[in-house]
């Protein structure tokens, strides 16, 4: 999506030629991500942090790995239960995955790198994140497993809990950035400065660190990673939601579950680190829109290192400790982030 | 054998005194529900409880600080009618006969605290605060071909639930009082009591045993040559210069 | 008498009985009654086969109940049809996890019953090899602790650390997890050269496990958060249910089988301590499993550096015949007291073996500690009270 | 010095043992990534753990010294040794002797599929003639093939390593492995073990005599 996009309109191609080429963009980078990341965390940092090597043999390193792991779910059998609401339980992993997807349109990589520049970016983000939860219920409900039950019930309680504060960690920098649209947050760090020193920008994490932290624990809330996982809980629920799922279905389940992480990371790193922008450059030199992409792609390995490190590290909470969590200590913290924000905004 | 503390090491000695006392008081403690005690030399203490008064004893150990469950099972003293090994030679050379000889008073001399029936029920208490183990028998009488009906202690000892249960299926031992006197290891429909001994064990039943000597003997008539044959190689070799 | 229905009375009716079915039919559907859940037999928290039937009311346990079998072997009476020797190959197999320490009540029923004790020499192997099954055992539960809860590096150490062990005890035993090592009258071989120095090297890595642990896993927040007050049995409880090692330990019992009734092994000959902790939760047992593999490594250590010279093995006869009479020795197993009753009538084999295992009585308090727990506690709960199937199904 | 939270000591395990894993190298010395050396994982096809010298991999037959006498047999808690032989005429001892007539091994199965690998049968061999081998890799797809005959147990002859020393303070003598590779019959190494063991007959009802108690 990111420096074609920008070629295209230089190109001034037909509309359908444009959405087909972002399209296309769009499908090669999500996939390419989850694996990137899928390799280079799940696999490699995991058994680092484990003693252990990881994948060896597939490619330099294990790095094809994933791909052979993708031939081989695509082999496999297609498996409905019997008692399963078949249409339904075909539909939920292609929700999921559609919401991950959805997430990467409004996305900036770039002055102009970006599949769609939103007025309503955040909005638009917070909300089509959200639609994964539909796919975990319905995976959940449709599967006819008491285990995908639990599962897909619990990620419908973590989502009530978790989404609040996720937004409301959110409309701190809102207030600070004055738009919803995410080039523009990009630009008000690029623009702003840290008490008249203003060559690097003003990375909203210094301002609204609060509000980083809460984003990232309600961020790894909404991805269900460790400390929040209890909709998958192999050792209790035996994968939760998707545990009657296999072959290529499970496959989009993986896919989703790492593109998200990817898209999350970009989100932060668009909101709290400053985004594409590199220090010194003009805010619109078209040179970003290709080295745009190769600072993002850096600054977003590096909060998802912290999501997976974090996964690897830490015991999983129990659903009623995490909402007690989430209701009484994360709301109110962001309520008071909102508030502290808002004041700073007038008086200053 | 029964009280021979005779020739025993010191430390022992202590421990076994240790136990007489312990003995003695448990059944003052208990009166007429013990039937026999008996001190094994350097190793532990058996009771042999009237099962009619068995729960009373049970509780009674258990306010007297005997307070940790340690388990409950039976024993089945009937001889396995096919022997330890059937269809196998291995009783037949030398074992058997040897337990024959024995045999006539082996019954009264292996039973730690006596008793004649061929059911005896077993547990063992602990006393945490007396670092002290008591290991309790009751003879359970045969009623209709049957074992009777032993009173269950799953009040006094939550945790007998299971022992008694894996009693029940593995003995064929009826606990009263049990809420829920179910098979805990064996299928629900299984039949039979494992662990009694007329129960056969197919797993050595089914298989011929492969300890029997297969070794094909020089046939007679070719012995004497042999033997010259290889006389005269050995000969020819030189070693029997 | 009524009038004879009209027809729109007659197609009220027939809505109100369609109405009435559909509403029974959702009625079914969406049953808010309780909820049967089988966690098992095949489940990622039992390690093994254990099934636990609970009746769940949303996430809350109504009742839980173990039922097992599903990996019962009959050892007590495969033990009636085998020779002393024999029964130690599958004695091993009960706590698979820490075997050498199964075999060791049985060889000493079998002795004392026998009128032989072994040479100082094996025992003082026997004891260090007996600790270090225990370390192998727990090390591995203190991993495994993690993954129950949910954090999944834990358990990749303990496999890790483990593994240093089973070796020492391969490289002396000839076997990882059935070392099938010991025999009445003392052992089957002595130790080879150069494996004290390892051991020791290993006992050192081994207490650098156990700081990584604490610090990995039982300070974090989260796993307390998990454990803290989750499964209490107070003191009193575990002593009727029969719960023994550190589960009782942590209930505040102070009753360790290694000081108070030792059978004869050389635990009297060093110094160190039982740990106990009052609370009585997952996390106690948590808590005292991993100050015991310390002190377990500590145990070792004095151990190795006073081993006394000396035959390994005490006069026996080559066949070994048991004179007749019953015997019980129980000792204070990685999970718990283990104890083995023997009868024999004079016989090669036993006459009768009664297998008091520790998991067995240890699971037993389930019904009674879940009650009003939540789905996630029934793991927490299983994984702190520790069992191995083998050791329940035996 | 106040406690850092959990949470974050947690964390720095794990890095610590991703950086260990990653850079063994003391100190970060050498900032090349070497996980190869840091991670604890054995590749296996390509690199091959060494077991114990003790590791009781799998039973190895040296046959010339098997007299058929059954003990193995009878004392395997799993009845998974199968023999079976027969009688052959052996030349004298020494000068002036009678002949001797000699058990030869035709068949020596050992069923894997069953073996518990408790090493009972190599304890009771009166004759050395069954060894311990720390070989590992006879896996088979079938479990039927898992019986091996006495061919395949006489090859696994080679791999038995020589009894290591004890450490100081063990009375135990360290006992020899016989060599690989006399094939032919070797009537010489059975002498020996019949003057070591003078009470015990290769007769098989002697064997059975020793079974059941007499030869001790």
């Amino acid at each position: 999506m990111s420096a074609a996009a920008d070629l295209t309109g230089a190109l001034g191609l037909a509309y359908w030629a444009e959405t087909a080429i972002k399209l296309g963009v769009a499908l090669i980078v999500i996939p390419t991500a989850a694996l990137m990341l899928g390799y280079l965390f799940l696999l490699k940092m995991m058994a680092f942090m484990q003693s252990r090597l990881g994948p060896t043999d597939v490619g330099p390193h294990g790095s094809l790995q994933l791909i052979a792991d993708a031939v081989k779910f695509l082999q496999k059998e297609d498996i409905h239960p019997a008692a399963a609401d078949r249409r339904v339980f075909r539909a939920a992993p292609v929700v999921v995955l559609a919401s991950s997807f959805l997430l990467f349109v409004v996305l900036p990589t770039g002055p102009d790198a970006v599949v769609e520049n939103l007025d309503t970016g955040i909005f638009y983000a917070m909300a089509v994140s959200s639609l994964s939860v539909l796919g975990v219920l319905m995976a959940g409900w449709a599967s006819a497993n008491k285990y995908a039950l639990l599962g897909g019930l619990r990620a419908a309680g973590q989502l009530i809990a978790y989404e609040l504060p996720l937004i409301l960690a959110v409309m701190g920098v809102v207030i600070q950035a004055d738009s919803l649209n995410l080039q523009e947050i990009v630009r008000a760090q690029a623009e702003g400065e840290i008490f008249g020193f203003g060559l690097i920008g003003n990375p909203f994490i210094l301002t609204q660190f609060i509000g980083f932290l809460i984003f990232m624990i309600a961020a790894q809330a909404e991805l269900t990673q460790t400390p929040f996982d209890m909709p998958v809980a192999e050792t209790e629920l035996v994968g939760g939601f998707h545990v009657e799922y296999t072959g290529f279905r499970f496959l989009l389940f993986f896919m989703a579950e790492v593109a998200t992480a990817f898209a999350f990371s970009a989100l932060a790193t668009v909101m709290f680190l400053g985004g594409w922008w590199i220090p010194g450059f003009d805010f619109n030199a078209p040179i970003l829109n290709v080295l745009g992409p190769v600072v993002m792609l850096a600054k977003i390995l590096l909060v998802a290192f912290v999501i997976f490190w974090i996964r690897f590290t830490y015991p999983r909470l129990r659903e009623d400790q995490l909402q007690k969590f989430a209701w009484k200590v994360l709301i109110p913290l962001s309520l008071a982030n909102i508030v502290v924000t808002g004041i700073f905004k007038v008086v200053l | 054998m029964a009280d021979d503390t005779g020739d025993e090491q010191s430390d022992d000695q202590a421990g076994d005194e240790a136990r007489e006392a312990l003995a003695a008081e448990l059944s003052e403690l208990l009166g007429d529900a013990v039937v026999e005690s008996h001190v094994e030399a350097g190793q532990n203490l058996w009771l042999r409880i009237d099962i009619e008064q068995w729960h009373a004893a049970m509780a009674a150990l258990r306010d007297a600080g005997f307070a940790y469950f340690g388990f409950l099972s039976a024993i089945d003293w009937t001889d396995a009618p096919e022997g330890r090994y059937e269809d196998t030679e291995f009783d037949a050379a030398g074992v058997g006969e040897d337990d024959d000889a024995s045999s006539a008073t082996a019954e009264e001399t292996v039973r730690r605290g006596g008793g004649e029936t061929r059911f005896q029920l077993l547990a063992q208490l602990h006393s945490p605060a007396r670092h002290a183990a008591v290991l309790i028998k009751a003879d359970v009488p045969p009623a209709d071909g049957a074992p009777a009906s032993v009173p269950s202690i799953i009040d006094v000892f939550a945790g007998a639930d299971w022992h008694e249960r894996e009693a029940h299926e593995m003995f064929g031992l009826v606990f009263d009082g049990h809420p829920n006197l179910e098979h805990i290891y064996l299928p629900t429909e299984f039949e039979g009591h494992p662990l009694r001994k007329d129960f056969p064990l197919l797993a050595r039943a089914v298989k011929p045993w492969p300890g029997v000597v297969d070794i094909e003997e020089i046939p007679p008539e070719l012995e004497a040559q042999l033997e010259a044959e290889v006389m005269a190689e050995f000969e020819a070799s030189g070693a029997g210069a | 008498m009524s009038p004879p229905p009209t027809a729109s009375a007659l197609r009220e009716q027939q809505a109100y009985v369609a109405a009435q079915a559909a509403d029974a039919r959702v009625n079914v559907e969406l049953d808010t009654g309780d909820m049967t859940l089988n966690i098992g037999p095949q489940h990622p928290a039992t390690h093994g086969t254990l099934r636990i039937a609970c009746q769940l009311d949303g996430e809350q346990v109504i009742s839980a109940e173990p039922l097992m079998g599903y990996m019962h072997r009959g050892y007590e009476k495969l033990c009636e049809v085998r020779t002393y020797p024999q029964c130690t190959t599958l004695i091993n197999r009960i706590d698979w996890l820490g075997s050498f320490a199964n075999e060791v009540p049985f060889i000493l029923a079998a002795e004392q019953l026998m009128g032989v004790e072994a040479p100082p020499r094996a025992q003082w192997i026997r004891t260090i090899l007996f600790e270090l099954s225990r370390i192998a055992n727990v090390s591995l539960f203190l991993g495994d602790m993690g993954v129950q809860v949910g954090a999944l590096t834990p358990v990749f150490f303990a496999f890790r650390d483990r593994e240093r062990v089973l070796n020492q005890i391969e490289e002396v035993t000839g076997g990882r997890f059935h070392p099938n090592f010991d025999r009445i009258g003392g052992l089957k071989d002595d130790i080879p050269r150069g494996w004290i120095a390892e051991t020791h090297a290993v006992m050192a890595k081994m207490r650098g496990f156990c700081d990584e642990m604490e610090d990995l896993l039982m300070g974090n927040e989260i796993f307390q958060t998990r454990c803290r007050s989750v499964g209490v049995i107070p003191g009193d409880v575990a002593l009727s249910y029969g719960l023994s090692g550190a589960n009782l330990r942590a209930s505040g019992v102070d009753w360790d089988l290694r000081r108070d009734a030792n059978p004869g092994l050389a635990w009297d000959q060093v110094d160190w301590r039982v740990w106990t902790h009052p609370d009585g939760d997952s996390f106690a047992r948590y808590w005292v499993r991993l100050q015991e593999t310390r002190e377990a490594t500590k145990i070792v250590d004095q151990l190795l550096d006073g081993i006394p010279s000396g035959p390994i093995m005490a006069k026996v006869p080559r066949i070994i015949k048991v004179p007749a009479g019953e015997a019980y020795v129980s000792t204070e197993n990685p999970l718990g007291e283990m104890g083995y009753y023997v009868v024999s009538k004079g016989g090669l084999g036993p006459f009768r073996v009664k297998i008091r295992t520790p998991s067995f009585s240890n699971i037993s308090v389930v019904p009674w500690v879940m009650r009003g727990t939540y789905v996630p506690d029934i793991i927490t709960i299983l994984g702190s009270l520790y069992f191995i199937l083998g050791d329940i199904d035996r | 010095m106040p406690q850092l939270p959990g949470l974050l000591k947690g964390l720095g395990v794990t890095a610590r043992t991703a950086a260990r894993t990653l850079f063994p190298k003391r100190g970060m010395r050498t900032l090349i990534p070497a996980p190869q050396q840091g991670s604890v994982t054995v590749q296996y096809p390509h690199e091959k753990e060494a077991p114990p010298d003790r590791a009781r991999g799998v039973i190895a037959l040296h046959e010339e010294n098997c007299t058929a006498c059954m003990l193995c047999s009878r004392s395997c808690p799993d009845w998974c040794i199968y023999i079976e032989g027969h009688k052959v005429k052996a030349p004298p001892r020494r000068a002036g002797g009678a002949v001797r007539s000699v058990n030869v091994v035709d068949r020596f199965d050992i069923d894997y599929a069953l073996c518990m690998y408790c090493g009972i049968c190599v304890e009771v061999c009166p004759f050395d003639a069954l060894f311990w081998s720390p070989e590992y890799e006879y896996s088979e797809p079938h479990i039927a093939d898992l019986l091996h005959d006495r061919i395949r147990l006489s090859e696994w002859m080679e791999t038995v390593p020589e009894f290591l020393d004890y450490e100081p303070g063990s009375e135990q003598k360290v006992r020899k492995v016989p060599e690989f590779g006399t094939d032919d019959f070797a009537p010489a190494r059975k002498l020996e073990a019949d003057e070591a063991a003078p009470a015990r007959k290769l007769e098989s009802d002697g064997a059975r005599e020793l079974a059941s108690g007499a030869g001790s």
